[in-house]
């Protein structure tokens, strides 16, 4: 694919001109009949707008290159994201140019499908609505949607108001315990903000807030400002889980319990701190006296299989943090007692006065407008009754996020109108009679506000999905689509009645008007709208409500889980990756590694190395999983850190829908094995007990990294608190002689550019690996090229681990290119494709490369990356961009051809263009001008680019820190990259 | 089988027995042929799918980015070296055995360099720009990186090639002569224009000897630094187990050990079948065992050191490496070499064995074997465990690249079925010299 | 007999040769149609008009820019709008529609030429594109030639055919001895 | 003076290092001597007068021309631009070493097959008269030039020498 062919559709919304097919076919170059306002071929534009990979609403800022989205970065003055973004949302940008997306309505029923057009679809479910309307059944009509925080949810209430339907929110995760919690300790029905960053010590319960829970990019940068290491200060991080998730991996202290005795645990924490007198001052001691009643330290210790010693330990660290932060969530804090749990953790806030500290009601997160499971069960029982008529489906996939033991999927066929507005295909979807694919969200208007206090606003980043075969992704926005069945439904006079907006976006803009009266009355609207939309939205602070504490009964019990008494709990958590299994179909995720196991492509269960002894399982033995209410098979990666009564299962894969060509058939879907019904705090994740019984069967797991064993190679380095103190006090070592070179030293004239990585900052999340894929157009190479070492990826984020195997010490390791001063790539290619320029890269040019691969055999970090198949070319088999994916391609980076050799370029064309604005103004680059796509896009801003010859740039300033090294510096190849030391805490003793 | 009391030649037998073997062939000669040419098509339609695919088609991976290419580029290159050692340096010694083998062992050496130098190609991932490494003025500007050792191998390789040719050629002008006097027709026409109208003149003569000097003097030193610039493609380099001085002279001196074990396994059945016993004698034979077995204890004197080195110098990466070659995956490849490199040959102590024909050829057999997998072992093991712990990889051949690989052999062996037939793989001229001048006067 | 052999073999490869050469030479001789007899002659060259007053992008993107449909007509609505060519335009402009122009200046995929920090450096249009203002068809003989790349190969080539690399590297290195410029001579500017 | 050439053909080295000496004693110094191989006693008789073979200067011009064109190509080369790899200097002695040999040994090689091309006056597309196929296989042979007057006493003493054949 050539990825400038886009230029001769430019601002063509017909796109006609099919691309010449080969070299000698003239190539035709369509000029703008009128010119778009600020879109200058060429020249990237650039619009704000939210990202909806999850409810985290973060800010999103969309690259527009020549009438196409090409890169996704975090919107910098978004008070959620602050510029960055996770994995998922970096990945956004291949939902939008899915080749499985859906290419406009279709009409199931008995006979087949079919497609049909916009105004037919319309018509049918309006003529269908109406009648209903007519009749007065309009409560047969159920809407249910995912969790749409602003003015399409609004519209959705108003509309299903206005035909007297049913309206759910669904969110498979919805953190319904901590909203109850909230309600029976608090009074206030909402999930709070956390302030981790205000937090001197955080205690988790099982919260992976790194990885999924509520905000996790949030989470992230704030975890990063509480916890890195800055002038001798760093905040303590203790983790309670039975797995050693990525969160965990970053605790300073992992705490393994038995699954389901988190609640215990907190409760006896809260006793110890009552028992001590350690509470803060002024808190209601008798309340808490009472709730702690039933709490028993010795017992709790047995239940959790932590030492009773640690729990006090743990209680004493907490509450002298002032102030700290306990927080509870994860899906091993999902069981029956989930509630209970977080009522211990509201309580154990209150008792050492965290409460409107670091956990603020007020500015309250969006999750709690979910609707709670309890309500799709309901659901799921009137449709079975036959009392549901028409269903409504907005991005919601319950026949893949629900139990199937809870029959929604019998249910379903009771229900004569399903209509799906997914633009993707997906379990239920195919099940829907009507399909109206939505607008994909760069491409929509829209809002979303992710707490009180923050209104992300939403545009289309731009046109409607063009393919260069000229095929348009037929989609209509849903809130359009709303409007105008409503009008059909029920008619009224033109700029009258409940629908009398055209377009959802005139809905929107009309809603905003509501919005600017709220925040800013005195701008003039059309000021306030143009600085919104530039914005990427309107937020402001919001205090935090004082609240006053009430009694709770606490039984101090731990979670029941039923099943097999011999079996092993089922811990069935979210991917980090897939989220609830929305992201499977993108390849840039499916290719991605889970950090911790380094697995791609597939899913697996994760067996504690005791139970796999006992099974005689080996990594990739077939395992079937089985659950009173349902069995899976998955390939076994075996555990040595797993709690031994646990096995793991990542929600995300699994999926069955015929025409998701990457997530098909891959893994298997652990809500299988659940029950489904509803407990107080919502849908138990942790509920059942498996018995694992080996197939006999292989399947090996795609695992990118050979050892998690450094070998004593000292590639990632780490360094005790107080040892890092000192080094700071003592100040840099001098510039090292020790690793001398027979030759002078290099000069570099203008710049030398180079990264300071932090890994006391980098928490493993691998947002950089696909932010890198994204900007750099490295293909996608499927699950046998990574299960045999021929991955594509530029930059990779390595675990280490050190100490014992069942309590690893864990060490992240973003490794790219080095641009070593001294390279070993360079003097062996025989044509000069590796060299070294004069601002210090390693430069690769593709097209000067024959292919011998000599470099990669003595790059000593093996981050070169060599062409195995043809993934440029539209025609071959491996061809990487299957349409519409190459619209994504940056068009300042060449798409590399069969048997090149390629690497990280620290993103050139960046430097390229940095220098080139410098120019403009006839003066240096300025520090901080040029950011590559992972220092960009890293949540923790573990990485810092800049020029090395600067003294006084950051990165210089970093590269000279006490704690900064070089990867197999005894090679003496120099590298630019100065990894700064992993800042570890004295294990407690105990 | 002793044919040592055999009459001794005259020089018009020697004209006689040599040139018979370039009689129409046999049966069975058709029958070799079409063998080994079916591998050799299965060979060319395996590269073709590989250059079709990409070189994903070959086994390689991250971190062996080279492995039985390369290994099989060295061990030909290795192949090559016995021939122009016996033609220059036992040339320059003097050794008077060399004669009547050391036609058969150049052609060897073109042969087995023509095989070599196709690997670096099929080794290339786009061997359609393999020019560029060609110094050539181009409208580009650009010029090879002569700091890389590709480019000297590229410069030693095609120096190599060039001058065996032509020292080849010259060796063979004579003989080529002898047959365009015995053939007729378009034989005559042929084998006339290629003998450049050679007479055997004393002005012809005086240069030509004065030159074959000069030939195998520049031959010597040449022989010696082309491998020991194809060593320093992986000494140069930074991998463990690579980056060794040693290298150049192991990797010479592993050279001419297999490629006297080819010469042996080309010229015993040749002898065999064209009954060449009068000029290939065990006496040969016996001088070519014991070479083997010099070089064979030479080379476990380098695995020694190689080993020893790696212990003592206390390098972490270099311990690892040689260790985990012993005992991991590839243990079985490594052990190999041992046996067939250094313990088969201490056969050849015994005379007996040195001039028992299928024992010289079985341990010739092994000695190939070992030799190409000393090569496999420094390549593909040695990047298998190098550096970096989070690339650590195993190597799987594929049909493709081990259908190439044995199609190399094919297309060796179908050149040298091939110049059998057409030349004379005895030198006529040098087993003349060899015998008594043909005298008058018996007590002159 | 083997004279007359050789004599014949020789002429032949001389003759292949020459007519590979011949066959060769890549990049559109001859200008092509294009969907409107668009003359630059009579713009750039008759009139005057700037070069970037149509491509207007030049100054600002790596691309030059083709003139939008509306551009064109902010003149020909009035000026010549009875001429034939110009009616096509505006038959373009009416069905709001793009005009298919066919491209006659292209670099290869893997080369990254930025129009703007040449137009910024005072490099003249036609240093590259050629006399641009005495064409009433646009043609160009650009990109690498074999018989180039032959008369190279012995050493006979003086100066390299436009767009290619050499020819490239030429002006930047002449530009940057003569004129104290800083044209990079990085492989990784324009290679990336 | 027409000039005439006798050919003696010989089946023995002594004889045929015999013939040549006598004709050397009559004054004939322009004969050639065929011999299916290089015969170290013909060479001796013949090589008495003779300067040693230019070949070895030709060989030495051509090796040294091959040395200067490796260090000048490869170092005009590297400054024509100066890419650095590896933070080795642009001009790397070293290396450039190896190329300047291999063409050493190169230009060498074939300024000797030149050499011998040259001096012993190949390719020649014909044979020359007095040439006898037998010459590759066991026979000597002298062919003389000498004026036509001369040639029977030149028959004459090849004959005495054990010529089997003589032939004018």
């Amino acid at each position: 694919m050539n990825r400038r062919d886009f230029f001769k559709i430019v601002g063509t919304s017909a796109g006609a001109v099919a691309a010449a097919g080969c070299g000698q076919a003239p190539e035709r170059i369509l000029p703008h009949v009128i010119p778009p306002d600020n879109l200058v071929p060429g020249v990237p534009a650039w619009f704000s707008t939210v990202c909806r990979e999850c409810p985290a609403g973060c800010g999103v800022i969309a690259r527009n290159r020549e009438g196409r989205v090409v890169k996704l970065e975090g919107n910098p003055d978004h008070p959620v994201n602050g510029g960055t973004l996770c994995i998922r949302g970096q990945a956004a940008l291949q939902g939008l140019y899915n080749p499985d997306r859906l290419r406009g309505p279709i009409q199931r029923d008995t006979s087949g499908e079919r497609s049909i057009k916009w105004e037919e679809a319309e018509k049918f479910l309006a003529e269908r609505l109406a009648d209903l309307v007519k009749q007065g059944r309009g409560k047969r009509i159920v809407v249910v949607g995912q969790l749409e925080s602003g003015s399409l949810g609004r519209l959705m209430d108003a509309w299903a108001g206005a035909l007297g339907a049913e309206r759910l929110t669904y969110e498979p995760f919805n953190y319904e315990a901590i909203r109850h919690a909230s309600r029976l300790v608090f009074g206030r029905d909402a999930i709070p903000h956390y302030a981790l960053e205000d937090a001197n010590a955080i205690l988790s319960f099982g919260a992976d807030f790194l990885e999924t829970w509520l905000s996790p990019v949030q989470y992230a940068r704030a975890f990063t400002r509480m916890h890195a290491f800055r002038d001798g200060k760093a905040g303590t991080f203790i983790h309670v889980e039975p797995r050693l998730s990525l969160t965990a991996a970053n605790a300073d202290e992992w705490v393994r319990n038995v699954p389901g005795t988190e609640g215990p645990l907190a409760l006896a924490i809260l006793k110890v701190i009552l028992d001590e007198g350690i509470q803060a001052p002024g808190v209601d001691v008798a309340l808490l006296r009472a709730a702690a009643k039933s709490a028993d330290l010795e017992a709790a210790a047995r239940q959790s299989g932590v030492g009773s010693e640690t729990i006090k330990h743990l209680a004493r660290a907490f509450a002298k943090a002032k102030p700290g932060l306990a927080i509870g969530g994860g899906v091993a804090a999902t069981g029956a007692d989930a509630v209970e749990c977080q009522v211990a953790i509201h309580l154990l806030n209150y008792a050492t006065g965290n409460t409107g500290r670091t956990v603020r009601f007020g500015p309250d997160s969006a999750f709690g407008k979910a609707s709670p499971h309890a309500g799709m069960v309901a659901l799921t029982q009137a449709m079975a009754r036959g009392e549901v008529e028409v269903l409504l489906l907005n991005h919601a996939n319950p026949l893949f996020t629900l139990p199937p033991k809870l029959g929604f999927a019998d249910a379903l066929k009771k229900v004569p109108l399903v209509v799906s507005f997914s633009n993707q295909p997906d379990e239920t979807t195919e099940r829907a009679h009507l399909v109206l694919p939505d607008t994909h969200p760069l491409e929509s208007w829209g809002d979303f506000s992710p707490r009180e206090g923050v209104v992300g606003l939403m545009q289309p980043t731009m046109g409607h999905v063009v393919d260069s075969t000229g095929r348009v992704f037929d989609s209509k926005a849903v809130g359009d689509v709303l409007l105008s069945v409503g009008r059909q439904v029920l008619p009224a006079p033109a700029g009258k009645g409940p629908f009398r907006w055209q377009t959802f976006a005139e809905y929107l803009k009309d809603q905003w008007r509501g919005i600017a009266r709220e925040y800013s009355p005195a701008t003039p609207f059309d000021q306030f709208w143009e600085e919104a939309l530039r914005r990427g939205g309107i937020w402001k602070p919001v205090g935090a409500v004082p609240v006053q504490a009430r009694g709770a009964p606490l039984s101090g019990k731990p979670a029941t889980v039923e099943g097999d008494a011999q079996g092993l709990a089922l811990l069935a958590y979210p991917s980090h990756r897939f989220y609830d299994g929305r992201g499977a179909n993108i390849p840039w995720l499916q290719e991605a590694p889970d950090t911790m196991t380094q697995v791609s492509w597939d899913s697996w269960v994760e067996v504690p190395a005791e139970t796999a002894k006992k099974l005689g399982l080996r990594g990739g033995d077939l395992v079937r999983v089985a659950s009173p209410h349902g069995a899976v098979e998955l390939p076994a990666y075996i555990s040595d850190s797993l709690h031994p009564g646990a096995v793991a299962i990542p929600i995300g894969q699994g999926h069955t829908a015929e025409r998701l060509r990457y997530a098909k058939d891959r893994g298997a879907n652990p809500i299988a094995l659940l029950s489904g019904q509803a407990a107080p705090a919502g849908l138990p994740f942790l509920s059942v007990k498996v018995t694992l019984t080996r197939t006999g069967g292989r399947r090996p797991l795609a695992i990118a990294q050979a050892t998690h064993d450094q070998d004593d190679r000292e590639i990632a380095q780490h360094v005790g608190l107080a040892a890092a103190r000192e080094l700071e006090l003592r100040g840099a070592v001098p510039e090292k002689a020790s690793h001398p070179s027979m030759y002078p030293d290099l000069k570099y004239p203008e710049y030398r550019w180079g990264m300071a990585i932090d890994l006391d900052a980098c928490v493993g999340c691998q947002a950089c690996v696909i932010a890198c894929k994204a900007e750099n157009n490295v293909p996608v190479v499927g699950k046998e090229q990574v299960a045999y070492g021929r991955d594509m990826h530029w930059l990779r984020v390595e675990r280490w681990q050190e100490g014992k195997p069942a309590h690893p010490e864990n060490l992240f390791l973003p490794m790219l290119c080095q641009h070593c001063g001294i390279a070993p790539c360079e003097p062996v290619c025989p044509v000069f494709a590796a060299y070294h320029t004069e601002e210090g890269l390693n430069a690769q040019i593709y097209n000067r490369c024959v292919g011998t691969r000599y470099c990669n055999n003595n790059c000593p970090y093996h981050v070169r990356r060599f062409n195995w198949w043809d993934y440029s070319s539209p025609t071959s088999r491996s061809y990487a961009f299957p349409e519409p994916l190459p619209l994504q391609l940056n068009p300042d980076v060449t798409v590399r051809q069969l048997g090149v050799m390629e690497k990280c370029t620290f993103c050139v064309q960046r430097i390229i263009a940095a220098k080139d604005a410098a120019r403009d103004e006839k003066r240096p680059v300025r520090d901080g001008e040029i950011v590559t796509a992972c220092q960009q896009t890293c949540p923790t801003q573990a990485i810092v680019f800049g020029n090395l010859k600067d003294m006084s740039s950051r990165v210089a300033k970093l590269s000279r820190s006490a704690r900064g090294y070089h990867v197999l510096e005894e090679l003496g190849t120099r590298p630019a990259i100065t990894y700064l030391k992993k800042v570890t805490r004295e294990p407690h003793k105990g | 089988m002793n044919q040592e009391a055999a009459r001794q030649p005259t020089y018009a037998d020697v004209n006689r027995d040599v040139i018979r073997t370039l009689e129409p062939p046999s049966p069975m000669y058709f029958g070799w042929m079409s063998v080994v040419g079916l591998i050799l098509t299965a060979g060319i339609l395996a590269w073709t799918y590989q250059i079709y695919m990409g070189m994903g088609a070959a086994g390689k991976r991250t971190p062996q980015m080279w492995a039985m290419y390369i290994t099989s580029f060295v061990f030909w290159i290795g192949i090559g070296h016995a021939g122009t050692l016996i033609s220059a340096i036992l040339y320059l010694f003097r050794a008077r055995w060399r004669t009547s083998i050391f036609r058969g062992a150049e052609a060897m050496t073109v042969f087995a360099v023509m095989t070599a130098g196709l690997f670096p190609l099929i080794h290339a991932g786009r061997m359609w720009f393999a020019y560029w490494l060609l110094p050539y003025p181009n409208q580009r500007y650009l010029w090879p990186n002569f700091r890389s050792p590709l480019v000297w191998d590229v410069f030693a390789i095609s120096t190599y090639l060039t001058i065996s040719v032509v020292f080849f050629f010259v060796g063979l002008l004579p003989d080529i002569a002898a047959i365009r006097d015995a053939s007729t027709g378009w034989k005559k026409k042929i084998y006339g224009a290629l003998a450049l109208g050679w007479e055997g003149t004393d002005r012809q003569w005086r240069h030509y000897r004065r030159a074959y000097g000069l030939f195998a003097s520049l031959a010597t030193p040449l022989v010696l630094s082309v491998h020991s610039v194809v060593s320093w493609d992986f000494a140069m380099a930074l991998v463990p187990g690579w980056h060794s001085t040693l290298f150049a002279p192991f990797f010479v001196n592993g050279a001419i050990f297999s490629g006297f074990a080819m010469v042996l396994v080309l010229i015993i059945p040749m002898r065999y079948f064209w009954n060449l016993y009068p000029y290939i004698t065990d006496k040969h034979l016996d001088a070519m065992g014991k070479l083997i077995l010099v070089t064979s204890l030479v080379l476990t004197y380098f695995y020694v050191c190689e080993a020893f080195t790696a212990w003592y110098s206390g390098d972490h990466f270099e311990r690892a490496s040689l260790f985990w070659k012993a005992t991991k995956s590839y243990a079985w490849a490594f052990w190999l070499q041992y046996v067939c490199n250094s313990l088969a040959p201490l056969v050849l102590f015994s005379k007996r064995a040195r001039t028992h024909t299928p024992t010289l050829y079985v341990v010739s057999i092994l000695v190939l074997i070992g030799m190409w997998f000393e090569r496999f072992n420094i390549i593909v093991p040695g990047l298998g465990h190098d550096f970096y712990p989070y690339t650590w990889g195993i190597y799987w051949p594929t049909v493709t690249d081990t259908t190439i690989v044995i199609g190399s052999f094919a297309w060796f062996f179908i050149l040298f079925l091939g110049f059998i037939k057409v030349m004379p793989s005895v030198s006529i001229v040098e087993v003349k010299e060899t015998l008594p001048h043909p005298v008058k006067e018996a007590h002159h | 007999m083997t004279i007359k052999v050789g004599v014949g073999v020789l002429g032949l490869t001389l003759l292949a040769g020459a007519l590979f050469l011949a066959l060769s030479t890549r990049g559109q001789a001859a200008g092509p149609a294009q969907p409107i007899a668009f003359s630059h002659q009579i713009h750039a060259g008759q009139y005057k008009m700037d070069c970037q007053y149509c491509h207007a992008d030049a100054r600002r993107s790596e691309y030059a820019g083709i003139p939008s449909v509306s551009r064109c007509m902010g003149c020909h609505r009035i000026t010549a709008a009875d001429r034939p060519e110009v009616q096509k335009l505006a038959g373009f402009f009416n069905k709001n529609e793009p005009i298919p122009w066919v491209r006659i200046f292209k670099v290869p995929e893997y080369v990254y030429f930025p129009h703007k920090a040449h137009v910024r450096a005072g490099v003249t249009c036609q240093t590259c594109h050629g006399p641009i203002e005495t064409m009433a068809v646009v043609e160009a003989k650009t990109g690498q030639t074999l018989a180039n790349d032959l008369l190279n190969l012995v050493g006979l080539a003086r100066t390299s055919t436009p767009l290619t690399m050499g020819w490239c590297v030429e002006c930047h290195t002449t530009m940057n001895a003569k004129n104290k410029t800083k044209a990079p001579l990085e492989c990784a500017i324009c290679h990336h | 003076m027409a000039g005439a050439s006798v050919l003696g053909i010989f089946a023995h080295v002594d004889t045929t290092v015999k013939a040549i000496r006598e004709l050397r004693a009559q004054g004939f110094h322009d004969f050639t001597v065929y011999s299916p191989i290089p015969v170290e006693e013909i060479e001796t008789v013949l090589e008495e007068n003779r300067p040693v073979s230019p070949v070895r200067l030709f060989t030495l011009i051509g090796g040294l021309t091959g040395m200067l064109t490796g260090f000048g190509l490869t170092i005009w080369s590297a400054l024509k631009w100066g890419l650095v790899t590896g933070g080795k200097p642009i001009v790397s002695i070293p290396p450039f070493v190896i190329i300047a040999f291999e063409l050493t040994i190169l230009l060498g090689g074939l300024s000797t097959l030149l050499a011998i091309l040259v001096l012993g006056k190949l390719p020649a597309v014909r044979r020359s008269s007095t040439y006898d196929p037998r010459f590759t296989v066991d026979r000597f042979g002298i062919a003389v030039s000498c004026a036509a007057e001369r040639a029977p006493a030149v028959s004459r003493s090849l004959s005495q020498a054990g010529a089997e054949e003589v032939r004018r």
